[in-house]
């Protein structure tokens, strides 16, 4: 099986799932001959060709809706907005258009686009290109919202999305984009939107989390005392939220803490919280604690690493809420 | 250089059947036939008399906003009649139904989605075309995708995409006509210009002398036409589906037309319309100048008109009865077209109707949980 | 005193805003000869002219990012957008551009616009007229939410966005525009933002809601046993949101229930939950519910009544909370 | 009627100095001094050493991504002269900073600003321009409403606005066009044709013959213009901007030239530039041309351009000191500039750098609370 980092494993999905359906056609700025900002479309264009990878004007809005009319007259396109920053112009065509169209028609017309966004912070890059703003899209009722922090899951849930018959926003953290390489099956897979991954089991305290802060978590675990047991969940779907699997464990630990790179006010883990004391509250030793971004704007690079959370926080937060 | 012209650009208007009903014969070859014009005219009293009933209905209380098309029905059939029905896709926005009935929709589920049932937007399998849209100019580039989806399929079918003054201003379209033009689409843009986005007058809009010059930024064939000239709207959009057809690309049509009637049942023209521009409006109806032509050519007399007088009249009054007593929609339907397959939690919304936590799993309460199924919801419904 | 509904109210603040100060304009489609369509800004237009009370061509973003600029170069705007359904195309400029201004800008540029939205359902409006879309505003650094139920605050609150030195969304509802009527001060009066009001003193269950909601809670607090006593919250800004007095009443009655029209999920009702468990874990006697609308689009009005919470869920979600 | 002609428009392009540096003596009359040009001829110059200094940060791991102007100085500084320094408003975007530096902004400043320190985008109160804009097309709207500003305030100021050919597909391009005519503001659009945005080619972007007729669509006066061309560009600037005060309104002026660098040092344009045209290019560059010009005037020569040479790289190197050289930010300033007011919440966030309610509140499991200072967060900070 061969090692592949997330940036491989999302071209070898587009790539399969190019191979075996042939209404499946990328859109976006710079994906063509460029391969993408970040090479994700690589090779792409040069194999299915200029009418199915194709370079657009720029204008987030315009990729958005041209995508919808697509999927209308019969294909199924993968838009690529090139920064989750440049999601804004595109908001009111995927929230008020493409995930009302099912709704919209009683189901005479559907919308199956898969929206692939580089999302998050870590990277150093400038304005408007380290933001996560998830939550507003888990707040959109017929958009599910998909969110890989690992090379396998991002290739099996990618080809999911695109076979999926409604649209998905598939958020891929670029902090993991390179940073790591694992077996990855050449054949095609998929692994069912709404499951979430225990990578971690233990009885002590669950921790909640997705995208790249998976690997915060799993560097604060690391300098926990060796006797405390965490359970590390990457839900790896937002929209819907596997909520059982969340509840199982937190019933398990008693303790929970959920981890995000968004702003704390209106934040996922908010919505998290609020699940777990519904489905657990007797069990609840402590409150739910959320160890995420500021309410600030994302800040310029030099000062990204105070706004990130990171394994610090996270360990502070895990003794803290053990001590409760 | 140092100076030279490197760009020109004009452009013209079109104008067949006059103020006065007088055809321009040259012009009009191979554009319609007097039978057309007869069944054109038809659907033009009938979707007239079909707002005024909506107006009363709205007024008695029993439909929502609604808004009439009064005024720009040549518009609307004149292009409708240059597409192939079934074939050629049309994407209109809220305010154009008589095309809509003229390519098959049964004309009660225009009443039904103003009277807020959302089932009014199944649009039956064999006709195309989509629901009207509301977000202003958010339709012009699913118009684009779609043309842009026949093409790559490789399918003869072009598209029509009607929209308002008031959405050039959108960004959306500007997003439209540029992609329409870079992918070179077969969609054929119809710019209703009806010289009002509610209260705000053409004139405020945009300071372009033409609406139809905002294709010049996108290199798109362009063309003005009196709107309330049935013969030129349909030769602009006849020419311009052509070109889309034989692989030109897209085009854009300026429909110069005036709203006879409010914006919607919510709005009062009488705040902000001048009265003159009104009044001059009302004498290039359309309806007045198809029929003055009608009866010129021997077609159409005080008799024909109090047989279609009357037969409009049925027609609308049954499609009324229709809308009226339609079933409500069930309450399930609110969940049920969200996704393809509802996801558990959504599942359990619909099955008790409840989002609170101890709602929907009394269990936690001690109480056994409400049976799941879909007569349980309705009984919810009924209780709430 | 005057008794006004809610449309005069705001009226009125604006008039006096526009003569205490004379770089306060008005823009937005519709607002001038016609006074808005909910008649919001009548006579403005005649009184102040042509250049401070602004028709403007039909673009979101083209008023959301013109008043960016205009409070750059030293005007105080007051844009209007048409319905919340229409604020999807001015997102980014929203989002991206003003609610950033002071922070990209270490200060040097601030943006005190005070953005007016008619917002909420009930009135029977088409598609897209009936949204609830708060969430997403209050989860953006940079702005602030504010919501008001009553003609009072309405007022009040208005003139404190005005005179707010940063970017303000000013939600109205729009089903109680003229529901009701009340006495309002004719003179000029501010009320702090940030700042949630106590509309009944309880001690079984906390309530809290916002915006049109606060009418359901009170005819639900109508149809329940006399026995018992609910205290009702009215938030009126949601960002900042007043925590303590939510937890001050939370402290005293041991539960709590959260009301409002937006979807279930992200809506920010999770958030009051996640705070409330966060500030108050030690008292509470019952998992904090949510009665909310659905995780579905907003539906046509027919089946609108359905989907909006009502007395009835209100007083079922009361009753089995208080069993628990 | 029938037909008759509506519309018509035509654009021309202008250019002074051609590409082997011979000026057309006529045109150029009211233009530039040749001081004028020595002046700008210096600063292109140093922009270029700039351009070619910030490559090597980046390149050596002490700067984030950086776009180099390198091939457009005579656009930026052509532009930017024509306007009055500390009246004039410039909002640029991020390629922008030669035009900067002409009015006055502190070369490390966009340095920092590279280096990821939000500080540099604080301007010095005297000057009149507005941070560079990362979000393409945004800053057109808010140059627009800058100018409406000045025109309600009855100011005698202008504003000049920078984006490229890319922006002119972005939806607030257009609604910034439309708004700039509807209301008749005092702004310049200057459209930095380099012929690229990242890898889409100007052929691409749109299907437009000119970018130049972008502006017909709202009947704003515009012109092309050579922008390898400083005397070209500063006149179609100058034209413009006394138009503009003269309360004529908005112009265009799309500024031909093209992209020398790669379009940041993320990029690799190898990877999609054919070579032909970029050697073509490389040809006109705008610091040849310039200098043939100066010398052939008898304004410059080898021992002058080594004394720039030397200059240009003292002060580069002074200036990428002072960046790399700065204070790293507070911690503090991540939360300082929220509001002007730090609500409670996030005054608690600033004061323990947490989220998490009993690290924010440690009394909850019995410790005491951090103290409350700006001290505790630089601990904070340091610790992490
Ligand atoms: C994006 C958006 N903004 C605002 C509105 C509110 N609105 C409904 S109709 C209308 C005017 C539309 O004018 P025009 O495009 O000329 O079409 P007409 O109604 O005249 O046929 C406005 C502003 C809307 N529906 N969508
Ligand atoms: C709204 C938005 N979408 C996408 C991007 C990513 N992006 C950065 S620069 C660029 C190309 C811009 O081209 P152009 O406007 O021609 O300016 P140039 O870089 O050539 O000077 C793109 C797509 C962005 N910054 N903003
Ligand atoms: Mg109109
Ligand atoms: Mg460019």
């Amino acid at each position: 099986m061969p090692l592949l980092n997330m940036v491989e494993a999302i071209n070898l999905a587009l790539r399969q799932e190019m191979c075996r359906d042939e209404r499946v056609m990328l859109l976006g700025e710079d994906i063509g001959v460029n391969g993408g900002v970040f090479r994700v479309t690589e090779g792409l264009q040069a194999e299915f060709g200029v009418d199915r990878v194709v370079d657009t004007p720029l204008t987030e809005t315009g990729i958005m809706g041209a995508s919808i009319g697509l999927a209308m007259g019969g294909m199924i396109p993968i838009p690529e907005i090139q920064f989750e920053g440049f999601l804004g112009p595109a908001f009111d065509q995927l929230t008020n258009q493409a995930a009302r169209c099912r709704s919209r028609t009683r189901g005479g017309q559907t919308c199956p686009i898969t929206i692939r966004v580089p999302f998050g912070g870590g990277i150093h890059a400038p304005e408007l290109h380290s933001e996560s703003p998830e939550a507003i899209y888990a707040h959109t009722p017929g958009l599910k919202v998909v969110i890989p922090s690992h090379p396998y899951d991002a290739k099996g849930l990618l080809a999911s999305a695109i076979r999926d018959p409604d649209p998905v926003l598939f958020f891929e953290p670029k902090r993991v984009y390179r940073s790591l390489k694992e077996k990855v099956p050449e054949e095609s897979y998929t692994i069912p939107i709404g499951s979430a991954k225990v990578l971690a089991e233990g009885t002590d305290v669950t921790v909640i989390t997705w995208g790249a802060m998976v690997f915060q978590c799993l560097e604060a675990i690391d300098q926990l005392p060796e006797r405390m047991s965490v359970e590390l969940i990457d839900l790896r779907t937002i929209s819907p939220v596997d909520v059982e699997t969340i509840a199982e464990s937190v019933k398990k630990t008693g303790r929970a803490i959920v981890v995000h790179e968004a702003h704390k006010t209106g934040g996922f883990g908010a919505e998290i919280s609020a699940l777990i004391q519904e489905h657990c509250f007797l069990s609840l030793e402590a409150p739910v604690q959320r160890v995420t971004g500021f309410d600030t704007a994302v800040p310029y690079y030099k000062l990204e690493m105070q706004y990130l959370p990171d394994a610090t926080r996270i360990v502070a937060s895990i003794m803290d809420c053990m001590a409760y | 250089m140092p100076i030279k012209t490197v760009y020109q650009a004009q452009i013209e208007s079109i104008q067949i059947l006059d103020e006065d009903g007088k055809l321009d014969a040259e012009l009009a070859q191979n554009t319609l036939s007097v039978d057309d014009v007869v069944g054109l005219y038809e659907l033009m009293f009938i979707s007239r008399e079909f707002d005024e009933a909506s107006f009363k209905l709205q007024r008695s209380g029993r439909m929502g906003t609604f808004p009439q098309n009064r005024g720009q029905e040549a518009v609307s059939l004149g292009a409708a009649q240059a597409l192939r029905r079934g074939i050629d896709y049309i994407v209109p926005y809220y305010r154009e139904h008589p095309a809509m009935f003229l390519h098959g929709l049964p004309m009660h589920q225009v009443l039904s989605y103003w009277m807020g049932d959302e089932r009014a937007n199944a649009i039956p399998p064999k006709l195309s075309m989509s629901p009207m849209s509301v977000s202003i100019g958010a339709q012009t580039l699913h118009a684009v995708g779609i043309a842009w989806a026949f093409k790559l399929r490789k399918v003869d079918r072009a598209v029509l995409c009607f929209f308002g003054d008031g959405a050039t201003s959108t960004g959306d379209f500007h997003a439209a006509m540029n992609f329409a033009t870079v992918f070179h689409v077969p969609c054929v843009f119809c710019c209703v210009n009806n010289q009002w986005a509610i209260s705000v007058p053409r004139s405020k809009q945009t300071a372009a002398t033409t609406l139809a010059q905002k294709a010049l930024a996108y290199n798109m064939p362009t063309v003005q036409v009196d709107g309330n000239d049935v013969f030129g709207v349909y030769k602009a959009h006849r020419d311009a589906l052509d070109r889309a057809l034989k692989g030109g690309g897209p085009s854009f049509i300026e429909a110069i037309t005036y709203r006879l009637g409010d914006h919607t049942t919510a709005d009062d023209a009488r705040r902000y319309r001048d009265a003159e521009g009104y009044a001059a409006a009302q004498a290039r109806d359309p309806l007045i100048r198809t029929r003055i032509y009608l009866e010129s050519v021997g077609r159409w007399d005080e008799s024909k008109q109090a047989t279609l007088d009357a037969r409009a009249k049925v027609i609308v009054h049954e499609v009324s009865e229709a809308a009226l007593n339609a079933e409500p929609p069930a309450t399930d339907d609110l969940f049920r077209y969200t996704f393809a397959e509802m996801p558990e939690m959504l599942l359990k919304q619909m099955q008790t109707h409840r989002t609170d936590s101890i709602g929907q799993d009394p269990e936690q309460i001690g109480l056994k949980a409400a049976p799941h199924s879909a007569e349980s919801s309705e009984v919810h419904h009924a209780a709430t």
